[in-house]
């Protein structure tokens, strides 16, 4: 790492004044980017505690909340995400080796995939919305099915816990998809106007992390929500 | 430096551009450290004013100067203003924000812009507060329980919850740039073991900021979302659980006291160096309680739920918990006691603080002991003998140490000396009226008065009266140095770069620093606090 | 951080690895496995993490130790916020 | 000895002097240390401080010194903690045979209701040298019950029952506060205990003209919301024989193992599905809403009645058929 001011004549328009070289610069962002994502595993677990609590507290109740939601949609969104992760991946790929249009495509897919992912979500929180299971004084959970195995009817109280959670979780989720969705945005218009080459691409870099981070929280989500207990009926 | 004319002056960062756009827009950490003191030192004396009308209120048992509501909402505004406001981005964001790159020979910190839209996102958060201080206030307590907050109250829940929420976040993006500056900036040379004890607590407080900040997001974030939207995550009528909240609420709130404690004690480590002329006694364990304060900090939670219906065996293991972050305190107490032994010691005003810090402190810390005594923890929890230990610690530690700081690096950062016999005198009266103040609260608390209390039974009173007379001392001794900072902007001795004749980069640059901190890029070759390669000045270089 | 480029048949391997495990992961909750329904979703859920953490985040050909220490801290402080509040929630009856 | 000291509580429970002995450890203790690192410091500072032509004296550090103060600290807090959680121990764990008085707390008042059926509001009666148990339960936010001549502190949370217990040593009145920030009157929310002698005790008790006892008005309760349809104590009922089941393990559906105590009847009543017992079916109503807490504090001590305390208590009859479960 030697410094010298000479130096600041000789980097590329990339470089901040305060870097000492490229080098200094990405390791920087990179390790902005995962603290970062450290803060947003502490932000999560804080929901998934309270999810744990009430899943051991409330099992029936959840289960049955989760039987409500429709696996079919949770898949395929769970599919959309895994799809558009390959894509940034692919992306961060072609800038690294400096593919100005197939990284604008890439990236274009992985805006529009997630923006497939929002409607899907949109249809099945519309779909609580007319069922009445949105917490609340109209909720009603009279409809639920109970769980086999199950131990009489549904506390409606306690299936709020289960709507509660669901919708605060997947709704700091499709927040944290749209703020990516808007990051992509940006990134795909200096990617277009070619800002990012091989030895500067560190925007894609980090803004792929991101997106990756709010797929594996998904990846969790799907499992802890959708598929509590689709045991067939006795 | 004397023979310095004026018109001469070197171009540093405060004459380089002039003008409002030049501030609001600056990305040099050292302009948004100074943004930054301007903004906590408006909360400073709002939230100090809502402590005055409290300590007013108390000097009668009755409630005769205002309604129980507002009372209610003043000591809810006085903590939240304080806590979130002042004494989170206080030393962390001025001194810090300034001392950093200094410190370690950078140039900025890694992420200037971010570092400028973390004061902006304080600031909305801090208009977003004030409007909500304006419009009615809000009277959850700082801590928010539910299910009062959620429920119960009808004051602006969401909108504190919110500016909190977004002050948090400023919070965890200052707390980034920091351990991404100190990994990813230091100069040549400048390695870890020779860095300043200041910056290792600095990293220390950084951790914390970042991994439990986030925690207290969300869940001020469940709360608004349960007042706004009907969620029942913490609602008992519908079988949640309100110990929940207090869990995660204290899960940051906790480790949030060492926000405010370790960079005070950073602050002392490099003023006891300075003034003993000496190396800090034993670098390495000071250096390693720092971050072990920050990773126990996080076990010990719970402590603050002894009465509220935890299991007993839950409690018994964060009983003993406790104890053991108490040590890594301990044995900083300890170090900068030996510090002194064999210096050269020299009372100025960084000085005094410093040893007022370190008093206040100790009697902070070991009633901490008392409280972690479980068996003593449910007399005295929830009484005035907590609301004195907590002010021991964070008003005795932590404010003391953010003015022994402001202090000792105002040359640096103003370029200008303060008075420094008014100084002193402000610190001795900070001293006396904060023991004035908040030791008769001890008293209170283990007699039995409950905290939060608008009227209170006539025995009470006595110590009552001696604190509220303590508490206007206090606002003495805390309105005089902004007068004389102020005062000394202009009118105060020129500073050459080293007054103090103090070890540290920070000193080894011009006084103000130039834009980009140091005329030539530093490479360290030296070890931290070498003290005895500079010679000590036979007079402290003090205007009286 | 990695100058390492990765094969694309690499990534289409990974996702391909995905798609599958999302289909048994939904597949298998049907299957009545007592209380290790439970356990077999998080198994498979984690192996999925994993699986974009090494290779789509590129965790597995850095040299940066730093990143893996980051990660491996940020889990064990969520682990400590779960294990330490359970510490309260699985001695008291919880009404 | 402290007593008359103006500066010191009243010690009037057993629990106090536990409490105030540690405390005044605890004060010798921080006080030595104070004096110490004070001393010290002072003496440093004047011995030490700056003179023309001394300079300091580095000296690095001692990897010794810094063990023998972090471990010798180190043990004696786990002196301290060992005898806090003592104390805490004996707080929390109320004798079996203590007198009950059930507290529901509400914005911002207290009622209690003793065992024996005598109704207070913001008052407590109880004579010298008898154990209380106090098992309370919040309509609203979260109280505080709080003696200070008697050292005892306990959260009332909204939603589940928690407990506490002192004996009173010496007739007196003392405050009773809430200590737990809950609204508007918070500080008006006190109330006082009024501890007095046996005879004095049983005076006042039997001139209220109550009711009855607190399980006797449960008992009717039982009668009248139709429970004793099927909680027969002939175990040819639909639901559980109640008699003798206070205070024992419960087998469940769904595995787990519980012990029947304030808590578990409670949530039986409001939500009885999340706790079957094993072997029955789940078909017991929800009474969620359909009760008073007060309502719930009686049929609770009518359903703790049916299982006498053991040996210590009045009587000491164990005869109470344990319950019996049908196995499947």
């Amino acid at each position: 790492m030697s410094d010298s001011p000479i130096a600041v004549e000789q980097h590329g328009p990339e470089l901040r004044h305060h870097f000492v070289d490229a080098e200094q610069q990405r390791d920087a962002a990179s390790l902005g980017m995962w603290l970062f994502l450290a803060t947003e595993i502490m932000f999560f677990g804080g929901m998934f505690l309270a999810y744990l609590i009430y899943r051991y507290a409330y099992y029936n109740e959840f289960a049955a909340g989760s039987r409500s939601i429709d696996i079919w949609l949770g898949t395929i969104n769970t599919a959309v995400l895994i799809c558009s992760s390959l894509t940034v991946a692919l992306g961060v790929r072609a800038a690294q080796m400096g593919k100005r249009r197939l990284l604008v495509t890439l990236l274009l897919i992985t805006i529009v995939l997630g923006l497939v992912f929002l409607g899907i979500k949109g249809v099945e929180w519309y779909q609580k919305f007319e069922e009445h299971h949105v917490p609340g004084t109209s909720f009603n959970a009279s409809d639920l099915e109970k769980p086999p195995y199950s131990h009489g009817e549904i506390d409606q109280r306690h299936e709020q816990i289960y709507f509660s959670l669901y919708f605060a979780m997947t709704g700091l989720h499709a927040l944290h998809m749209i703020i990516g969705v808007g990051i992509f945005i940006f990134l795909t218009y200096y990617a277009w106007k070619g800002r990012y080459s091989p030895k500067y691409y560190t925007p894609v870099e980090i803004g792929g992390l991101y997106w990756h981070f709010v797929d594996i929280v998904w990846i969790y989500l799907f499992p802890l929500l959708y598929l509590i207990d689709r045991k067939p009926l006795r | 430096m004397a023979t310095v004319a004026v018109t001469a002056e070197r171009e540093n960062y405060l004459n380089q551009e002039y003008g409002i756009r030049s501030w609001l827009l600056t990305t040099d950490h050292k302009r948004i450290a100074l943004l930054y003191l301007a903004s906590i030192t408006f909360f400073f004396f709002v939230g100090g004013f809502f402590a005055l009308l409290i300590r007013l209120e108390l000097l009668t048992p009755a409630g005769d100067l205002v309604q129980a509501d507002t009372y209610n909402k003043l000591f809810s505004m006085h903590g939240q203003v304080m806590i979130f406001f002042f004494l989170i981005p206080s030393i962390p964001a001025v001194l810090g924000n300034f001392l950093v790159p200094l410190m370690i020979g950078a140039k900025d910190l890694a992420f200037p812009r971010i570092n400028l839209l973390s004061w902006y996102l304080y600031i909305i958060a801090g208009t977003i507060y004030v409007h909500c201080i304006v419009t009615g206030g809000v009277d959850t307590g700082w801590t928010f329980y539910t299910p009062f907050s959620t429920a119960f109250s009808n004051t602006r829940v969401i909108e504190a919850g919110i500016a909190i929420f977004i002050a948090g976040f400023s919070s965890i993006l200052t707390g980034l740039n920091f351990v991404v500056t100190i990994h990813r900036m230091r100069a040549p040379g400048m390695t870890w073991s020779r860095l300043p004890l200041f910056i290792w607590a600095m990293y220390a407080t950084s951790i914390i900021q970042l991994l439990g900040t986030p925690v207290l997001a969300i869940t001020l974030l469940l709360v608004v979302f349960e007042r706004a939207f009907n969620l029942g995550i913490f609602d008992p009528t519908r079988g949640g659980d309100p110990l929940l909240f207090q869990h995660l609420f204290w899960f940051y709130s906790h480790p949030a006291v060492y926000i405010m404690i370790l960079p005070a004690m950073a602050v002392e480590s490099e003023v006891v160096a300075c003034f003993t002329r000496k190396r800090i006694f034993g670098y390495n364990f000071v250096a390693m309680s720092s971050i072990a304060i920050a990773v126990f900090g996080f076990l010990v939670w719970a402590h603050h739920m002894f009465t509220a219906g935890i299991s007993l065996y839950s409690a018994l293991i964060f009983s003993i918990l406790s104890y053991l972050v108490a040590v890594p305190s301990a044995i900083k107490v300890f170090n900068w006691t030996a510090t002194m032994y064999k210096g050269s010691i020299s009372f100025t005003t960084p000085m005094l603080y410093a040893f007022g810090f370190i008093g206040l402190f100790t009697m902070g810390g070991l009633t901490g002991l008392f409280l972690a005594a479980l068996g003593i923890d449910v007399h005295v929890h929830d009484t005035y003998f907590v609301i004195a230990h907590f002010h021991y610690i964070m008003v005795g530690g932590a404010v003391m140490g953010y003015l022994g700081g402001l202090h000792f690096w105002w040359p640096k950062i103003s370029g200008r000396m303060y008075p420094e016999g008014w100084g002193r005198l402000a610190a001795l009266l900070v001293f006396a009226g904060f023991n004035l103040t908040f030791f008769p609260q001890f008293i209170l608390g283990y007699m039995g008065m409950p905290r939060r209390y608008w009227q209170y039974p006539p025995e009470f009173q006595v110590l009552n009266v001696l604190s509220t007379a303590g508490s206007t001392i206090l606002a003495v001794g805390y309105v005089l140095p902004m007068i004389y900072f102020l005062w000394s902007m202009r009118y105060g001795k020129i500073a050459n770069d080293n007054p103090w004749d103090a070890a540290g980069l920070e000193w080894k640059t011009s006084s103000p620093p130039p834009t980009f901190n140091f005329e030539e890029a530093p490479e360290v070759t030296w070890e931290a606090y070498n003290y005895d390669e500079i010679p000590a000045p036979a007079e402290v270089p003090v205007e009286r | 951080m990695s100058e390492h480029v990765m094969s694309s048949k690499l990534y289409y391997t990974i996702w391909i690895t995905l798609m599958c495990l999302t289909v048994i992961t939904a597949a298998v909750s049907f299957v009545d496995l007592g209380p290790f329904n439970t356990i077999v979703a998080l198994v498979i859920a984690t192996i999925k993490a994993l699986l974009v953490v090494l290779f789509f985040m590129h965790v597995k050909y850095t040299s940066e130790k730093l990143t893996k220490i980051v990660i491996v801290s940020a889990i064990f402080w969520l682990f400590l916020l779960l294990a330490l509040s359970m510490a309260d929630y699985a001695t008291r009856f919880l009404s | 000895m402290f007593d008359n000291f103006p500066l010191w509580p009243i010690r009037a429970s057993t629990g106090a002097g536990n409490v105030d002995a540690l405390f005044i450890f605890l004060l010798a203790l921080s006080g030595l240390m104070c004096a110490a690192i004070f001393v010290m410091i002072l003496v440093f500072a004047t011995k030490y401080r700056r003179r023309r032509g001394v300079e300091a004296e580095q000296i690095e550090g001692s990897s010794a010194l810094e063990i023998t103060w972090s471990v010798i600290p180190l043990g004696i807090f786990m002196v301290i903690f060992a005898w806090g959680a003592v104390i805490y121990f004996h707080e929390r764990t109320p004798p079996r045979a203590a007198s009950e008085v059930y507290v529901v707390a509400k914005q911002w008042m207290w009622k209690l209701q003793h065992q024996e059926g005598a109704r207070e509001i913001n008052e407590l009666h109880v004579p010298v040298g008898r154990d209380v148990k106090l098992i309370m339960t919040s309509q609203d936010v979260i109280h505080s019950f709080y003696v200070p001549a008697f050292r005892i502190k306990q959260d009332v949370l909204p939603g589940r029952y928690t407990t506490a217990w002192f004996r009173a040593t010496r007739p007196g009145v003392y405050h009773l506060f809430c200590s737990q920030y809950c609204g508007t009157m918070h500080s008006g929310m006190i109330g006082q205990v009024t501890v007095m002698e046996p005879a004095q005790y049983e005076a006042w008790l039997s001139g209220g003209g109550t009711a009855g006892s607190l399980a006797a008005s449960g008992d009717s309760l039982f009668q009248q919301l139709g429970c004793s349809t099927c909680h027969r104590s002939d175990a040819q009922g639909r639901g559980p024989n109640l008699v003798g089941l206070f205070g024992h393990p419960v087998h469940l559906e769904d595995g787990r193992t519980v012990t029947a105590d304030e808590n578990y009847i409670r949530q039986c009543i409001l939500s009885p599905h999340t706790n079957i017992p094993s072997g029955f079916k789940p078909i017991m109503p929800i009474f969620q809403g359909l009760v008073s807490e007060e309502q719930l504090t009686a049929l609770v001590a009518y359903i703790k009645s049916l299982s006498p305390p053991p040996a210590g208590g009045q009587g000491g009859v164990s005869l109470a058929p344990k319950p019996q479960y049908p196995k499947e």
